[in-house]
């Protein structure tokens, strides 16, 4: 689902980029709290982990490749906040070593890959986990099916999205059929390692699972003297979903990212607009081919839209850049000097 | 420093998965002491001995109970650092220690962690390496060693630290003979306080005159090497034997 | 065991690109890829140019030209994406070869082909030049926040790990009558992902435990690699500010 | 088969970075005979025994040379699984050995590739944990025991694959001494070509009536075990040392 360079047009980048910074931003704020239960050890693993996992990618009619997300198994092992930055990692390193993804999509891949499927997996597997037995076993099954839904879910946002700012025309039914059919296996691929993974975690660690932390049995300790005692294993304090001010910042991002491609939708020729905010608009004037198709696509459109999308493509980047590493310095500022030293360390 | 450089009391310990590894245990080490930690596989060896720097137990998050001191003050969780800087652990299996790009790089990160810098650097390096016998090969990557060269260069990362305490883990296991004759030189040449894990019986009465023995999570016996090994009726009973035509007796034992 | 990761794509030579601090190169690596990105489909001349700076970039760096054509099969997917858009796309139609084809599916093949190709090469570049853990610096001086450097840290450690033990999986499977394939074995290859999971994370553990008990408290000492000097920031953008300059020109002559 | 178990002829061979492990080995083991392999760190043992069964070597897409013969058939690309199926080989590292989720999954899965089955898997993979004394330990995880109970299971899940070749790579390093013994009393009791890698020089006398000794990739000495360790000159040249007080005339060696 690696989203390349000018598949989609300026203001679905800049839109999804909106959504990427604040998520990451935020799941930075929030994940000390995880990150102090389980260690940057685990985040790294599992990165390492999905990244390995992702390697195994296959071309897909009607323009992208299929493989294994892996964010409804980060969100189970680590928390959905380090999840976020889990995924996002894995995708900056894809996009800047291997060049999986464009750079310019990186917020588009982030949104799809890393914030979608996460909140989605999470969210199930926590639902779940309330109607199934309370034993930490029943992570497998909870988590699971969070895998399998998660992934055409993401399939449809791409969809969602592709209508709003595909670069190119392409029918939406084909693309919707293809995408979503294609999507659908792929979830059982995930859900079937999934499965595995997190099985071979819950029989021997399930200390790891900070999804099933709450469920974790009591250990019997037996002391010198043959006494028994019973420890609870460190109950999480963030076992509970990370209800009302993840909703808040996802709402919030995603409020602002939809109005920007509500606007870009309404208004074919918004970044013309953005253009002529910028001072540009006698250059974006003269129209070579209006009323080509094209015309109402940005940046690998040809004709009046050209400059214009392009800088749109340009300021989405840095703004992306900007805002999110705004977010994080507030947020680090806030929290990471004191959470770094006495945990990241520790742990 | 102040106080016994090792004290234990009532140390007990689970595994995250429910194993219980270790049932209280309690023995004291005084500072400059040679001591050999005996015992089957299983017994709680290694676990214990990943007590004594903060790896595992309660200190790392892990569930047990039970109290450590390190040159008389409590392990706690702000001193980790610094306990860490006083007592040099060389690991079972020479991989968990080892991460570095090349021997050189992997036997100067610890001196490195300790603030030392250039030459200062260099020779700490160069002089631990030379006393493993592994100098010609510092530029090279550790996992393209040999298994007994890998240990080797797990030792000198621990001496390039000039640690207060030494405990290490089975140390000699894969190190051809005369490469175990050195380490004993070297070892019993530093002024330091050792705690030694080792299957190697002779070696351990070479070494050490003080032995802990150690079996199903719980020290079951404590006293002079030589009395140890010459209980036949202790050792049966913990699966320790002496090697064929082994007279623990002719051996003159360590030189103080 | 055999060669770990730890060098990750890191093809070791010496060359003017690979003494270049990383926090230079991954600037200079977004700027070209932005120049490139903005550049109108259709001005064809401008990505002969930006081919023609790559190529020297290739050889300032000593790249054997096969290891770039090897790793440029990353692509691969998205080749099949551009060759399949125009048959697709909708939109009007023109005649090649008697097979109708949609125009805009035309040009915006060559659009993804064109910019992905010379972005893989861009990316390809720095990752044979770069080793991760000098990428890590950079991005560290590039101030991206701590936590995700952490997480980038140890990801980048872990990948060696668990590369190195699906090695000795491969190795302890096949030495024990392994033959492979047949689906009796399924089981025991979902089973083997799992263990490789907790079994490299329980490695990591230890090794990052051995890590601390040298005095490691989250800082590589020899990491922290110094500012780039203006110079060395001149040298690595002057590549990057070439293609700025195709790029404007692009847009000015085809308006 | 017929002919040697195992004939090894002018073998070179370097690791991919370059470093030449191998410099022209020669040796010929015959069916049943059990022999020991000496020598320092870093001699090349463990890279010879790597390509008994194909995991190093030409036939494994590596650079070098010579020719290997199991049980009188050249080493080739396509007799590899049946070659392996002969050859059981004990690594050095039982990390590299161990893969499955629990010990009885991994002791299982060599006689399961065989094609047994059932009740018949069950009892193989019974008998080889018995062997070696880790039944109770069947449904953990092996990496989660400790570290010579891990090289117990990788002995039990090679013994359980009943090779006609047993070759193991220092199978008594980290185990206590009693499941040392023990190990000597289940090797004698096998009937197999053995080809045993140790440092340690009584065991080698002990189980073993000839000794190959290595150094710098080359095979630099072959004979009998007892001549071998009473030759001083030989063993101080090549780092071989036997340990204070040993005899090796005082120790009666294998019975055959
Ligand atoms: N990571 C782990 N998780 C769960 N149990 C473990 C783990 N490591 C060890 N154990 C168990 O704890 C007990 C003690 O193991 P430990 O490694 O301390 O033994 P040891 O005395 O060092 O043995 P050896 O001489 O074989 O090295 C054993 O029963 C082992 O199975
Ligand atoms: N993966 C590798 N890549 C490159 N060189 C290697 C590799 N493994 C081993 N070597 C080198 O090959 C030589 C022989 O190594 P080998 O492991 O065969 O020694 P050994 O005789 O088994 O030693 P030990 O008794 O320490 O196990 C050594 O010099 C070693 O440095
Ligand atoms: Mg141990
Ligand atoms: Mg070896």
């Amino acid at each position: 689902m690696h989203v390349p360079d000018g598949f989609f047009d300026a203001p679905t980048s800049i839109a999804t980029g909106l959504i990427a910074a604040g998520a990451v931003g935020f799941s930075l704020q929030r994940a000390n709290r995880e990150i102090r239960e389980t260690g940057p050890a685990l985040a790294g693993l599992t990165a390492a982990f999905v990244f390995a996992v992702q390697m195994v990618n296959f071309p897909v009619g009607a323009g992208t490749s299929g493989h294994l997300l892996g964010g409804a198994l980060a969100a189970a092992l680590v928390g959905p906040w380090t999840a976020v930055l889990v995924m996002s990692t894995v995708l900056l390193v894809q996009g800047l070593l291997f060049a999986d993804g464009g750079l310019t999509a990186l917020g588009t891949n982030i949104t799809l890959m890393g914030v979608v499927t996460v909140i989605v997996g999470y969210f199930v597997t926590r639902a779940l986990l309330k109607a199934l037995p309370k034993r930490v076993g029943s992570v497998v099954p909870a988590t699971t099916v969070g895998a399998l839904i998660s992934v055409p879910v993401a399939a449809l946002c791409f969809t969602g999205l592709y209508v709003i700012g595909g670069a190119v025309d392409i029918p939406l039914g084909k693309l919707a059929t293809a995408m979503v059919g294609w999507h659908i296996l792929v979830g059982l691929g995930e859900a079937v390692i999934t499965a595995a993974v997190l099985s071979a975690v819950v029989a021997t660690r399930p200390d790891l699972v900070y999804a099933a932390r709450h469920l974790q049995a009591d250990l019997v300790l037996v002391d010198a003297d043959g006494n028994t005692s019973t420890v609870s294993p460190d109950k999480p304090i963030a076992a509970k979903p990370a209800g009302r001010s993840f909703g808040v910042g996802v709402a919030a991002t995603l409020l602002v990212a939809g109005v920007v491609s509500l606007f870009a939708s309404a208004h074919p020729d918004g970044l013309e607009f953005v253009g002529a905010k910028l001072g540009f608009e006698s250059a974006a004037k003269d129209s070579a081919v209006a009323g080509s198709p094209l015309a109402d696509y940005g940046v690998s459109g040809i004709g009046n839209s050209q400059v214009s999308g392009a800088l749109a493509g340009i300021i989405g980047v840095l703004v992306t850049i900007a805002v999110g590493l705004a977010i994080a310095k507030i947020a680090s500022l806030r929290s990471s000097a004191r959470a770094e030293q006495t945990d990241l360390m520790q742990s | 420093m102040s106080g016994p450089s090792i004290h234990v009391e009532r140390l007990v310990f689970a595994y995250p998965d429910g194993r219980q590894a270790l049932y209280g245990v309690d023995f004291t080490i005084q500072r400059g002491e040679r001591v050999a930690l005996l015992g089957p596989n299983g017994a709680g060896k290694t676990t214990l001995v990943l007590h004594l720097n903060g790896i595992l137990g309660s200190v790392a998050g892990g569930s047990g109970s039970g109290r450590i001191q390190i040159g008389g003050s409590d392990l706690h969780r702000e001193h980790l650092p610094e306990v860490r800087r006083k007592v040099g652990l060389v690991f079972q299996d020479p991989d968990d220690q080892l991460f570095m790009p090349t021997v050189r790089d992997d036997v100067a990160f610890g001196p490195a962690n300790l603030g030392l810098r250039g030459s200062e650097l260099e020779d700490r390096v160069q002089e631990a390496l030379v006393q493993v016998g592994m100098q010609d090969h510092a530029d090279i990557a550790p996992h393209h060693l040999s298994y007994g060269q890998r240990r080797r260069v797990a030792v000198a990362t621990v001496l390039a630290m000039r640690p207060e305490v030494l405990v290490l883990d089975e140390p000699s296991s894969n190190l051809d003979p005369a490469s175990r004759r050195e380490l004993a030189d070297i070892l019993s040449g530093l002024d330091v306080t050792l705690l030694m894990i080792t299957h190697d019986l002779p070696y351990a009465l070479q070494l050490c005159e003080r032995s802990l023995l150690m079996d199903a999570g719980r020290i079951v016996a404590d006293g002079e090497t030589r009395d140890l090994l010459g209980d036949a009726e202790l050792m049966a009973a913990h699966r320790l034997e002496l090697p064929y035509g082994f007279d623990p007796l002719s051996v003159p034992g360590p030189e103080r | 065991m055999s060669g770990s990761a730890g060098d990750g794509l890191l093809v070791v030579v010496d060359s003017r690109i690979h003494r270049l601090p990383a926090q230079v190169k991954i600037v200079a690596l977004f700027v070209f890829v932005l120049a490139v990105v903005s550049t109108p489909a259709g001005v064809f001349w401008a990505f002969a140019l930006y081919a023609v700076l790559l190529a020297a970039c290739v050889a300032l760096a000593k790249l054997p030209v096969a290891t770039v054509m090897r790793r440029l099969a990353v692509e691969t997917p998205f080749l099949v994406f551009a060759l399949v858009l125009p048959f697709v796309a909708t939109g009007p139609q023109i005649d090649v070869l008697g097979v109708s084809v949609s125009e805009s599916g035309i040009l915006g093949s060559w659009n993804v082909l064109a910019k992905g190709t010379l972005g893989v090469v861009a990316a390809i570049v720095l990752s044979a030049s770069t080793a991760p853990r000098e990428l890590l610096a950079g991005l560290e001086r590039l101030r991206l926040p701590s936590t995700l450097v952490a997480i980038l840290s140890f990801m980048i450690r872990y990948l060696s790990v668990v590369s190195d033990d699906l090695h000795r999986m491969r190795i302890a499977r096949e030495s024990r009558g392994y033959a492979g394939g047949r689906a009796g074995h399924l089981k025991a290859v979902a089973g083997g992902v799992g263990a490789l999971f907790v079994r490299s994370f329980e490695r990591g553990e230890r090794v990052h435990l051995a890590m601390q008990s040298r005095g490691y408290t989250g800082r590589m000492p020899q990491l922290a690699t110094s500012g780039a000097a203006r110079n060395q920031w001149l040298e690595g953008l002057t590549i990057s500010l070439l293609a700025v300059l195709i790029a404007v020109t692009a847009r000015v002559a085809s308006l």
